[in-house]
């Protein structure tokens, strides 16, 4: 497998997912389900604004802050939580109370305490994303192989290399698994969060277009975010999979 | 027979303490027609249940009827309402005037396309050349935080829905300013209706005497609620308010009944629209620059 | 000295009474010399050294190890080597921190391994992998060594090689060793005694001290411990 | 470890908790942050008017169906693309666009297309939740061991008896974790369902009660749905867990 | 007729230049005979067995399998039993649909497995989780054994055992059988022939026929064989 062949799988993937939307889209009223030319012009209208860059940018920031924040914080629990049995079931009813929180409540509680400025935003963010980091990462934790960590136990490996050589290496697929579900997770929180309490995002301009009820606008929002992300896969997610997997045999 | 008519509402929205005042004196079957609420807990919903044909009318304004119908859809619009935001400040505030509003942190409920912030922030423009939303630190937010938060005082000013307003105003807040006085101050004549009735023409002109009849017995609960102080205790439960606050939103209802005819009303909107379009742009308006043929129900030639 | 008094140890077993692997186990080997143990399959060989390694905290009886808390160099039953780490890190990690940058070619070369330095285990024939597992137990240059079985899955010529490796490494430092082996030959020629086990809860059945020195056992004189061990101990080959 | 004494730490962890809710909620403004006992009158005020027994069975009927839904369709794709390499090079764009579709826009879409009824409602929740399973399950197929698929190969096993005995063994902790982080995001998701289109649910009750900023009616609402779930855990998850696992050693 | 005709294997290494494991390997095997597959470790024996599993099918060459498509019992070179599954159940779920139901308690007990029927095979000692592999490999009478070092890891007298175990399975029906073993008398013991393979890129050095009846094959006979083949290929043992 060449290092181009997958971007060029991509681009096909890519092209058939538009020519269905084209196809759905033409015996649809364009109003709510507008095809891609509108969609496009949009997209362009708000590029060149200056509004797309502003908005994308801010809701990628606290996108980004509130990932790196729920991921170490959540997957330190989770991996305590899972590798110490005692200590699992007396934070258990505590991680099922977090997990099934509203993200609502937690927002508005994080801006009611802590005030409507980013902090509390990015923080409601996290706390709502960390449960279920915790929870991947546990199951995760619960799984790991004991007997490398004897092997480790035995040749007295410090607790940095137990983690980086045993126990991470192990909990590989439950960290791409969290961190993809992860960062679709926290940008649909952030967008809550951006609708009840921030003047910038791009949750704030979907629900702003919401309110008149622009679907081209609101999609044009949507994609552009998931353009970025399909950018974050293919140049950073992908490639390092491909590194960390790579002691697994070839795909045959 | 009685005709079917669905109305999506907020659960304790104020529109609901109508439709509730209607049915329990018994005005919609009076008028021919029979009452369904379906209550929704999000003004997007009821939006949302008009587009998706669930129910047939909702309470939403000109502006988004006007630009809807730009874009090719057919709902109209009978007014209900003129009741409209305003920045309140709490009682001791050393803010006096829409000049002392430089520089500070405001809330404003509604998103930055909303009608009564674009007004007030014309009449800043225009009376003391200030650019609200440039020169302040301004919160876009859900209405009942930016309430809350302005209860706690972290926003020195908040611009909210009248209801929002009133329930502040009994807990020690005053009026700053309100739309309803930009409004006028940019040429409307009079109180121009803020919210209305919104169906489809279709629907209106498949079923006249539910619309009519919908429309008359709306008018007849109006009548009750500004005369009767009883049926507001009877509304308490539903108003989620007593005392001071219930004596507010009571008062402040009242003020917001459309007391002139529609067509003088639709005039205003339209000198209004204009005015909009030029402080919201496209953006708010639609492509329509003026505001679109029709937006006012023409059916309702009669009466007022 | 390597002491070792187990009155008991039970496994509880899933949906099942609990498993009595061993009881009464108690034998020692004194400070610098080598042991086998020998005994049939099941019968506690596996959990005797794992009880010695800190792995079972379980049982009965208590153990001592030579010199207090000496480093071990261990190989288990399965070569147990980190799959997504090279074989050169495999042997490396395992190294004390101060021995981490010691040169490994020499080892690597003896056991076979050179040009398998940067693969994974995945890529390993299970005969490398052992070897990979024995280069992690010789590089850290322990004071007791616990093997089980190291030296099947490799054919006869390359085993014959690593035994002698394994002496010179024991040889090299006042080192104890304790080996496990279904080959009783192979006992025969390394050890200093045989501690042959009985059948599941494994005790020990006998032990058997070979004084012919090292060096001077030949095939002949293996092949005569080997029948002294078998005529002692009925049904063991 | 007894089959009480799971029960028993988690009354002890509960209490715990409740004691800091308690201890914190002292010194804030009740308004904000209510404590205790305002809670539990809203919720009885709520459990004895009815309306508590109503909604939350409407959202737990919603929840249950939506969670059937996304965890059978997303793990069938997700190990599909796990296991085979091709397809997920074809679909992976797929994945990434409808994992970061918002929330809001499938609701909105789902509600327009197909009415504001159950089925949509319900089909928008899945919609959203499904890609979430299809990651996590798609990195547990691609962890899966394949000695044991050379095994089932050789044995020419069935292809019910791979998947039964030889893959979803395999895939149990991707399960556990999609099940639970599944459960909470698919009831995070109603909730906004609720919001945009439905007359009941606690997603209903919560936003018509911020709307008033009843803080103790809206954690009331949300603590009723959170002791669902810690029942759920403790009676179903948890047992199922040790059952799913009995073959592991036990714990040290 | 099983017949091995690979001309090369080649594994592509993870970083590193791609490893020839087999080049030039040819041989067959008799349909009903029993042949061993001796020869250094790493030379490429597990991999011609995967090649003839079609577990590996990226290789230039040919295999024919006897009877075309024969129901094969293979003991891999570890264990390699479900974890999740109890011993019991990992042998009946390698039975075809219509032998499901047939009692195992006479093959546990010749094995030693019985009254770990319900053990998981994390609870297994390495000698029984081989024990129940081959289980699962002799209750498929199968009409191929293919068979990597199955008797590792066994004391001297229960390998011996399983070997007479393992020829009234080969003999029961018509069943041809290939064994890598590092054991030459084991080979010398069992086999119709021994095929000797190279260092790596493995191929055939030899075959050695054994003409003696397995009957009349005494521990002299056997060593008689040993000696001829060592003879023969020198550096074997
Ligand atoms: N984790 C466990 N749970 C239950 N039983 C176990 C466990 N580990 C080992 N056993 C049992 O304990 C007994 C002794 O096992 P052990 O591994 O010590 O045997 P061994 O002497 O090393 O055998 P072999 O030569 O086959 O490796 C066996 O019957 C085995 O089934
Ligand atoms: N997946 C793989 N990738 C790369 N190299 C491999 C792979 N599998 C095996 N090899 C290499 O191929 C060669 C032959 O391996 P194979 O397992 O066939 O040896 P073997 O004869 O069975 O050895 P042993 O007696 O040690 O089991 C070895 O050098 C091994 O390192
Ligand atoms: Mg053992
Ligand atoms: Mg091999």
């Amino acid at each position: 497998m060449t290092r181009g062949l997958p971007l060029l799988w991509s681009v096909v993937s890519l092209l058939g997912l538009l020519g269905l939307w084209w196809v759905l889209a033409l015996g649809a009223d364009p109003r709510v389900f507008p095809a891609p030319p509108a969609v496009l012009e949009a997209l362009l209208r708000e590029a060149a604004s200056g509004d797309l860059a502003r908005h994308l940018g801010a809701t990628l920031a606290r996108v980004a802050a509130a990932f790196v924040l729920a991921l170490t914080i959540g997957s330190a629990i989770g991996i305590a939580l899972g590798m110490n049995h005692g200590l699992d079931r007396l934070f258990d009813p505590w991680v099922v109370l977090f997990l099934n929180l509203p993200a609502l409540v937690v927002i508005v509680l994080a801006y009611v305490w802590f005030g409507l400025n980013e902090v509390a935003a990015i923080g409601a963010v996290a706390v709502n994303k960390i449960p279920n980091v915790v929870v991947t990462l546990r199951e995760g934790a619960r799984a790991l192989d004991r007997s490398y960590a004897e092997l480790a136990r035995v040749y007295r490996f410090s607790f940095a290399s137990r983690m980086r050589d045993v126990v991470l290496p192990q909990l590989q697929p439950f960290f791409a698994a969290a961190s993809r579900s992860g960062i679709a997770l926290i940008w649909k929180i952030v967008l809550v969060v951006e609708l009840l309490g921030r003047s910038n995002g791009v949750g704030f301009q979907i629900h702003l277009h919401f309110q008149l009820f622009d679907v081209a606008t609101i999609l044009a929002y949507a994609l552009a975010f998931v353009a970025v992300m399909l950018l974050v896969e293919t140049l950073l997610l992908r490639p390092y999979d491909r590194y960390a997997t790579r002691w697994r045999a070839p795909h045959a | 027979a009685l005709e079917p008519v669905r109305v999506g509402v907020l659960k304790f929205g104020t529109v609901n303490w109508e439709l509730d005042a209607m049915k329990n004196a018994g005005f919609d079957h009076a008028a021919g027609v029979d009452v369904e609420i379906v209550p929704f807990a999000g003004e997007d919903a009821s939006n949302v249940a008009l587009q998706a044909g669930t129910v047939d009318v909702i309470v939403s304004d000109w502006l988004w009827v006007s630009r809807l119908r730009a874009d090719g859809a057919d709902f109209t619009f009978v007014p209900y309402s003129s009741s409209v935001g305003a920045i309140m400040v709490p009682q001791g505030s050393a803010l006096r005037t829409l000049a002392d509003l430089r520089g500070r942190k405001l809330g404003v409920a509604g998103g930055p396309l909303d009608k009564s912030w674009l007004l007030i922030q014309g009449l800043a423009r225009r009376d003391h050349g200030l650019d609200l939303a440039a020169e302040n630190d301004v919160v876009y937010g859900a209405a009942p935080l930016l309430a809350e938060k302005a209860r706690q005082g972290e926003l020195e000013a908040v611009l909210n829905f009248w209801h929002h307003n009133a329930r502040l105003e009994a807990n020690g807040f005053r009026t700053l300013v309100g739309a309803e006085d930009a409004a006028a101050a940019l040429g409307a004549s009079g109180p121009v209706s803020a919210l209305g009735y919104v169906f489809s023409e279709k629907w209106a002109q498949a079923r006249p005497l539910a619309a009519r009849g919908f429309v008359q017995a709306s008018r007849a609960t109006k009548a009750l609620l500004s005369s009767s102080d009883a049926e507001w205790e009877r509304l308490a439960p539903l108003v989620r308010a007593d005392g001071a606050e219930l004596l507010a939103l009571r008062d402040r209802y009242r003020d917001g009944i459309p007391a002139r005819p529609a067509a003088e009303d639709e005039a205003d909107a339209a000198r209004l629209h204009a005015v909009l379009a030029e402080l919201g742009g496209e953006k708010l308006v639609g492509r329509s620059p003026v505001m679109a043929p029709g937006t006012y129900w023409p059916g309702l030639a009669d009466g007022f | 000295m390597l002491e070792v008094d187990i009155a008991s140890k039970t496994y509880p077993a899933v949906g099942g009474p609990p498993l009595l692997a061993i009881e009464g186990l108690r034998f020692s080997v004194p400070d610098g010399t080598f042991a086998c143990l020998v005994g049939p399959s099941g019968c506690g060989k596996t959990t005797c050294l794992r009880i010695l390694l800190g792995l079972e905290r379980d049982f009965d009886g208590r153990t001592v190890l030579p010199g207090g808390n000496p480093r071990i160099g261990v190989a288990f039953q399965e070569p147990r080597l980190l799959p997504w780490r090279t074989v050169e890190e495999n042997v490396r990690l395992a190294l004390p921190k101060a021995m981490r940058a010691r040169p490994l070619h020499d080892l690597f070369a003896r056991l076979g391994l050179d040009g398998f330095e940067n693969f994974y285990p995945g890529a390993l024939s299970l005969g490398l992998a052992r070897r990979a597992a024995l280069a992690r137990a010789f590089a850290v240059e322990p004071g007791l060594l616990l093997l089980d079985e190291p030296f099947v899955s490799l054919d006869e010529a390359t085993a014959q090689d690593l035994r002698a490796l394994l002496l010179d490494v024991w040889q090299a430092r006042p080192t104890t060793a304790l080996m496990v082996t279904h080959n009783l030959r192979e006992a025969a020629q390394l050890a200093d005694r045989i501690i042959v086990l009985s059948q599941r809860p494994g005790q020990v059945r006998g032990e058997h001290l070979i004084a012919v020195d090292r060096t001077r056992r030949t095939p002949e004189a293996v092949n005569a411990i080997c029948a002294e061990v078998s005529a002692r101990f009925p049904g063991l080959l």
